[in-house]
């Protein structure tokens, strides 16, 4: 088991600061050959060690279609990612293990319209999936992007964002919860953003979500306020981890591990497990 | 299962174990601090191979250690040097004597959470290389349910060589598995066969020993009911009096729950496992302050649905053996027992 | 000493006036002669409670938890439970109107193997220091057990007069040379397993956020090795240096029977010696040694 | 700095041996006005004192938990140095006085638990004792290199 915990040495790549407390991490492999090797699809997430500090669990924010790097986008929250947004600079080397869980139903929303709904760093694992269907344009039909945060200063992906509202082929909705002076766009919280504003067809759409616990209820009532399906509501869970294999005992929510059976949930797997999430 | 069985008296079982324990490296209680805990031994004098279950820690340490090293690492200015760890303690052929049946049937339990998906394999290695010697108890402590749970206590292959303490002061000593019985040709010598002779006797005492239990349940409505109550206000009855004080599943041989944590000096550092327990109020808490179970009886809920529910929806097996350590261990008194029984009613 | 009775009448009182909406006492756990805290919420269940000499878990540790914060709560404290009720309210932990507390003359309780413990036979304070009611009698009231912050003496009550004893074993340990000692408390270390259940079970520990405890803290990892229990032991009982009244919860929570009294010991015994303080929770609003200070304070081994 | 050329073996534990040349290192905890102070005008004075001693500033000696003494003996420090004002000179009007009963219950504490209490020191340095500092540190250097090593499990974690 000590082997399978062992992580693997990264080089950071570069810092990006996104917002005030976000700031996202662009990795490599120390070693050379590895990068190739590591294989993982939009979703799934790593466990990120600060050496002498501790272990983070975060989910990769790159797509693997975007070769030879992954992100991470961290929050500064707790002691350890405190300790990474204090001490981690350009150059500098981490662990990593991973990648675990399960990732996004690509298979089922090929040839879907896609709705994608996030809310302050829960673009993170959105954008991975976002990469990954702009870089395979073709195989899905419209493509909506509804994303959230608290102000305009909050919001993660600034640039990115910006090339994804030049692409012609995405529509890309912002919001901020209070109204700002310079601010142009939407104001509001996403659930009515998404009612008033967005207004999405059910046909043949699938619907992808990330957010604060809270942010993601209230998105879940008001989809089903509109008419989507459970099975049509696709949102990721964040647990505590500490080892990401399904052993240590501390992502369970009834029989069901989040390391393992995670953190990809439809709406109707969500239905099923007890409410202690 | 190979079924041989030898009789010997009470020296000779006294020889039997000094001769396991000069051959061998191996495992029995020792006493310090009126508490006995599985450690290695030279002498029989040092040990008790008859400890009391409510006074032993489990012998879950010698499996799954109360603190491992997963890596050691240093940080030079050229970079970061991911080290091997010292060869694992544990993992050398051994023998553990003195340990209960329950303690063995854990062992069988933990095998499915181990060996699923991530294989542990130094958990396997341990395993593999290690001869259980077990004496089977004759009379229940007060807290023990072991025979009212989902296994066969009487011919439980978990242990590789069953003692039992016979009438007229004999003694068998009884191999139960393959392992145990290539081991036992060694150490022959001195005893008596007594394939087919002792297996009324041995029944015998099974049977006092299956009829002295205070505690008995059916582990099979528990299951049942507590499968469908998730949400009934009892759990927080019966979690009131619980301090929180994580002891029970430090000392439980079954719960497996663990955290990762760095300890750094200067450039050096090491990373250890060691164990966690769901009691605590930080256990599921992440940074952004979000905590799924925030109060005591829904940590309590998730203990007691996780030995009797969860894990059996995974796994098929119960968490829990019936050892009753968390009860004599629990600085309030509170019975696994009761809680389960009380709540399913 | 069984008061069972009494306190069932108390309790039932209580509820019938409306004074309380939570009873904390003892019920015994229905298998063997152990009692298990009772959390009583109605009129009904008062049956249950009972009080003899194996009550021996020190109630006010559960005046930290959920189910009686901002509650109305009835308490039953013995001599030592009064002491860390006290220093509880001395810190502001509870509010002391939210409390009815029914103090005990107690006369020692017992451990699983029905021998009297041995904070009990060298009690000084068996009698209940704060009560709205007292139950049982040793022939003095609660206040006049107690008389000055004191030298020699601390107490003086009629008929005898307890005296500070150095506690035996702490004294047969001091007497050892250096290398024993660190023999005899590496083997502690050695067997403490990290479980924290003696500062979950301290009443005194009420912390939100635990100097040892690996989440929290920046200093601590919680990795279960030796150095880091004499780092969390260390730390602990100096934290409580000065506020320990000796219930010994945390050595009955202790899985590994570790002799934890010892540390307390010591610290209680230093603080005595060195500075006069009377032990800890005796005087409402007294706070613990470490928060006051006296000019004459020792400090020839400063340089 | 004369090197110690005899083998020195901790009074603790006698079978640690300390390595040739060995020197101990010292955590110095000093207070911001008094001792830290004291420090400075010790070096700008150019008066030598040992090198062994590493100083963290604190704010009162008061500030200093019994906590950090645990936790440096435990990791790195084979000795500690807690400096404050003199009493009555406190900054804060009177934190040097609860710390000096903390300080007196740890070192007994130590003591007690086996470990010589020569490891934990205190002193009253203030801004103006710039040559008070460096005997104070020279007489703890001397002190904790009688006491030896302190292995305090280290060895077990740390050997490479």
């Amino acid at each position: 088991m000590e082997q399978l915990l062992v992580p693997m040495i990264c080089k950071i790549d570069k810092v990006i600061q996104e917002t005030p407390d976000v700031r996202t991490y662009r990795l490599k492999f120390r070693e050379e050959g590895r990068m190739e090797n590591f294989k993982w699809m939009p979703g799934q997430f790593v466990e990120f060690s600060l050496l002498g500090s501790g272990e983070c669990t975060f989910c990769i924010a790159s797509s693997s279609t975007r070769k030879g790097y992954f992100d991470c986008s961290i929050k500064r929250a707790g002691i350890v990612t405190a300790d990474i947004h204090n001490g981690l600079e350009e150059g500098d080397e981490v662990g990593i293990r991973g990648p675990y869980g399960n990732w996004f139903p690509l298979d089922d929303i090929k040839g879907k319209n896609l709705l994608f709904i996030g809310g302050g760093i829960g673009l993170a694992p959105l954008r991975s999936l976002i990469q990954y269907c702009i870089d395979n344009r073709s195989d899905y039909k419209d493509f909506t992007i509804l994303y959230g945060a608290r102000t305009s200063s909050d919001l993660c992906y600034k640039d990115e964002i910006k090339e994804w509202q030049d692409n012609k082929s995405l529509k890309v909705i912002l919001t901020i919860d209070k109204p700002e002076d310079t601010w142009s766009s939407n104001v509001g919280v996403v659930p009515k953003i998404l009612e008033e504003v967005v207004k999405p067809g059910i046909a043949n759409t699938k619907v992808i979500t990330c957010g604060p616990p809270i942010m993601i209820k209230y998105t879940i009532l008001s989809l089903k306020k509109l008419g989507f399906a459970d099975p049509d509501i696709i949102t990721t869970l964040e647990m505590k981890m500490q080892c990401g294999l399904g052993k240590c005992g501390r992502c369970n929510i009834g029989s069901t591990y989040v390391c393992k059976d995670g953190p990809v949930f439809t709406n109707e797997d969500l239905q099923r497990l007890p409410d202690e999430f | 299962m190979s079924v041989e069985i030898f009789v010997t008296d009470k020296a000779g079982l006294q020889k039997f174990y000094e001769a396991v324990i000069a051959k061998n490296e191996t495992y029995a209680p020792v006493e310090k601090f009126g508490k006995y805990d599985f450690k290695r031994v030279t002498s029989l004098s040092t040990c008790n191979p008859d400890s009391p279950i409510a006074k032993t820690m489990s012998a879950k340490p010698l499996f799954f250690p109360r603190s491992a090293k997963i890596m050691k690492y240093t940080a030079t200015s050229a970079g970061t040097d991911v080290m091997e760890t010292d060869e694992d303690p544990l993992a050398g052929k051994r023998v553990i004597i003195g340990m209960k049946h329950c303690d063995a049937r854990s062992l069988q339990v933990l095998d499915k959470v181990y060996n699923w998906d991530f294989i542990d394999t130094d958990y396997q290695k341990r395993r593999q290389n290690t001869i259980i010697i077990s004496t089977r108890c004759d009379k229940a402590e007060i807290h023990c349910f072991c025979t009212s749970l989902d296994y066969d206590v009487e011919n439980l292959d978990a242990l590789d060589i069953l003692i039992v303490n016979g009438k007229d002061e004999k003694i068998y000593i009884n191999a139960r598995t393959e392992k145990g019985g290539s081991f036992l040709k060694e150490y022959i010598a001195g005893l008596t066969s007594a394939n087919g002779a002792a297996d009324g006797e041995l029944k015998q005492q099974y049977n006092a020993f299956a009829a002295s239990f205070r505690l008995k349940m059916n582990y099979k409505e528990v299951n049942e009911k507590l499968a469908k109550i998730f949400d009934t206000p009892e759990f927080e009855n019966v979690s009131a009096n619980c301090v929180s004080c994580n002891t029970c599943a430090f000392v439980c041989p079954t719960c497996h729950c663990f955290k990762i944590s760095d300890e750094k000096v200067r450039d050096t550092g090491v990373r250890y496992k060691s164990y966690d327990s769901c009691n605590n109020g930080y256990f599921t808490l992440m940074a952004g302050g979000h905590n799924p179970r925030p109060a005591k009886y829904r940590r309590w809920r998730q203990r007691a649905m996780h030995k009797f529910v969860y894990y059996k929806e995974r796994f098929g097996e119960n968490l829990c053996v019936g050892c009753g350590k968390c009860t004599t261990s629990c600085p309030v008194n509170i019975s696994i027992f009761e809680v389960v029984n009380q709540v399913a009613q | 000493m069984d008061y069972t009775k009494q306190i069932q009448e108390i309790a039932a009182k209580l509820f019938a006036e409306d004074k309380i909406d939570a009873f904390v006492g003892y019920r015994m756990t229905g298998f063997d002669k152990n009692q298990v805290p009772a959390i009583i919420t109605g009129a009904d269940d008062v049956s249950k409670l009972v009080f003899n000499d194996k009550s021996v878990f020190n109630l006010s540790n559960y005046l930290k938890h959920e189910h009686t914060r901002n509650k109305r709560v009835g308490l039953v404290v013995k001599g030592c439970d009064s002491r860390s009720l006290n220093l509880l309210l001395t810190e502001s932990q509870v509010k002391r109107e939210k409390l009815y507390v029914v103090g005990i003359a107690c006369d020692g309780v017992v451990d699983d193997e029905g021998k009297k413990m041995q904070n009990c036979v060298e009690c000084m304070f068996p009698d209940a220091v704060v009560a709205d009611e007292m139950v049982g009698n040793h022939g003095r009231s609660g206040s006049e057990t107690l008389i000055q912050t004191g030298s020699e003496t601390l107490i003086q009550t009629g008929s005898e007069t307890p005296i500070y004893k150095i506690n035996a074993d702490v004294l047969d340990l001091g007497s050892k040379d250096l290398v024993q000692r660190r023999e005899y408390f590496e083997e502690v270390f050695e067997n403490c397993i990290r479980c924290n259940a003696c500062r979950h079970s301290c009443p005194l520990c009420y912390c939100a956020k635990c100097c040892i405890d690996q989440e929290t803290s920046t200093l601590y990892n919680g990795a279960n090795t030796t150095s880091s229990a004499f780092h969390a032991l260390m730390t602990w009982s100096l934290h409580l240096a000065g506020r320990c009244v000796d219930c010994r919860n945390c050595e009955k929570a202790c899985p590994s029977h570790l002799p934890l009294h010892l540390l307390h010991k010591q610290n209680e015994q230093v603080i005595y010696e060195n500075f006069q303080e009377h032990l800890a929770g005796v005087h409402e609003g007294d706070r613990g040694a470490f928060y006051k200070y006296s000019m004459k304070d020792p400090d020839d081994f400063i340089m | 700095m004369e090197t110690v050329t005899n083998q020195l073996v901790s009074i603790e534990k006698p079978e640690i041996v300390a390595p040739p040349n060995w020197e101990p290192v010292i955590m110095g905890i000093l207070c911001n006005w008094c001792s830290y102070a004291g420090s400075d005008l010790t070096g700008t004075s150019r008066i030598q004192y040992p090198p062994n001693i590493r100083i963290i500033r604190v704010p009162c000696s008061s500030r200093v938990d019994p906590w950090f003494l645990i936790k440096s003996l435990q990791t790195t420090a084979d000795g500690v140095l807690v400096s404050g004002c003199h009493p009555g000179d406190c900054h804060y009007i009177s934190g040097n006085y609860y710390a000096r009963r903390r300080f007196l219950v740890t070192k007994k504490l130590l003591n007690f638990i086996g470990y010589h209490e020569n490891r934990i020191q205190f002193s009253w340095v203030s801004a103006a004792e710039g040559p008070k500092f460096a005997k104070v540190v020279a007489k703890v250097t001397e002190d904790i290199k009688k006491l030896g090593p302190l292995h305090l499990y280290k060895k077990e974690n740390f050997e490479k």
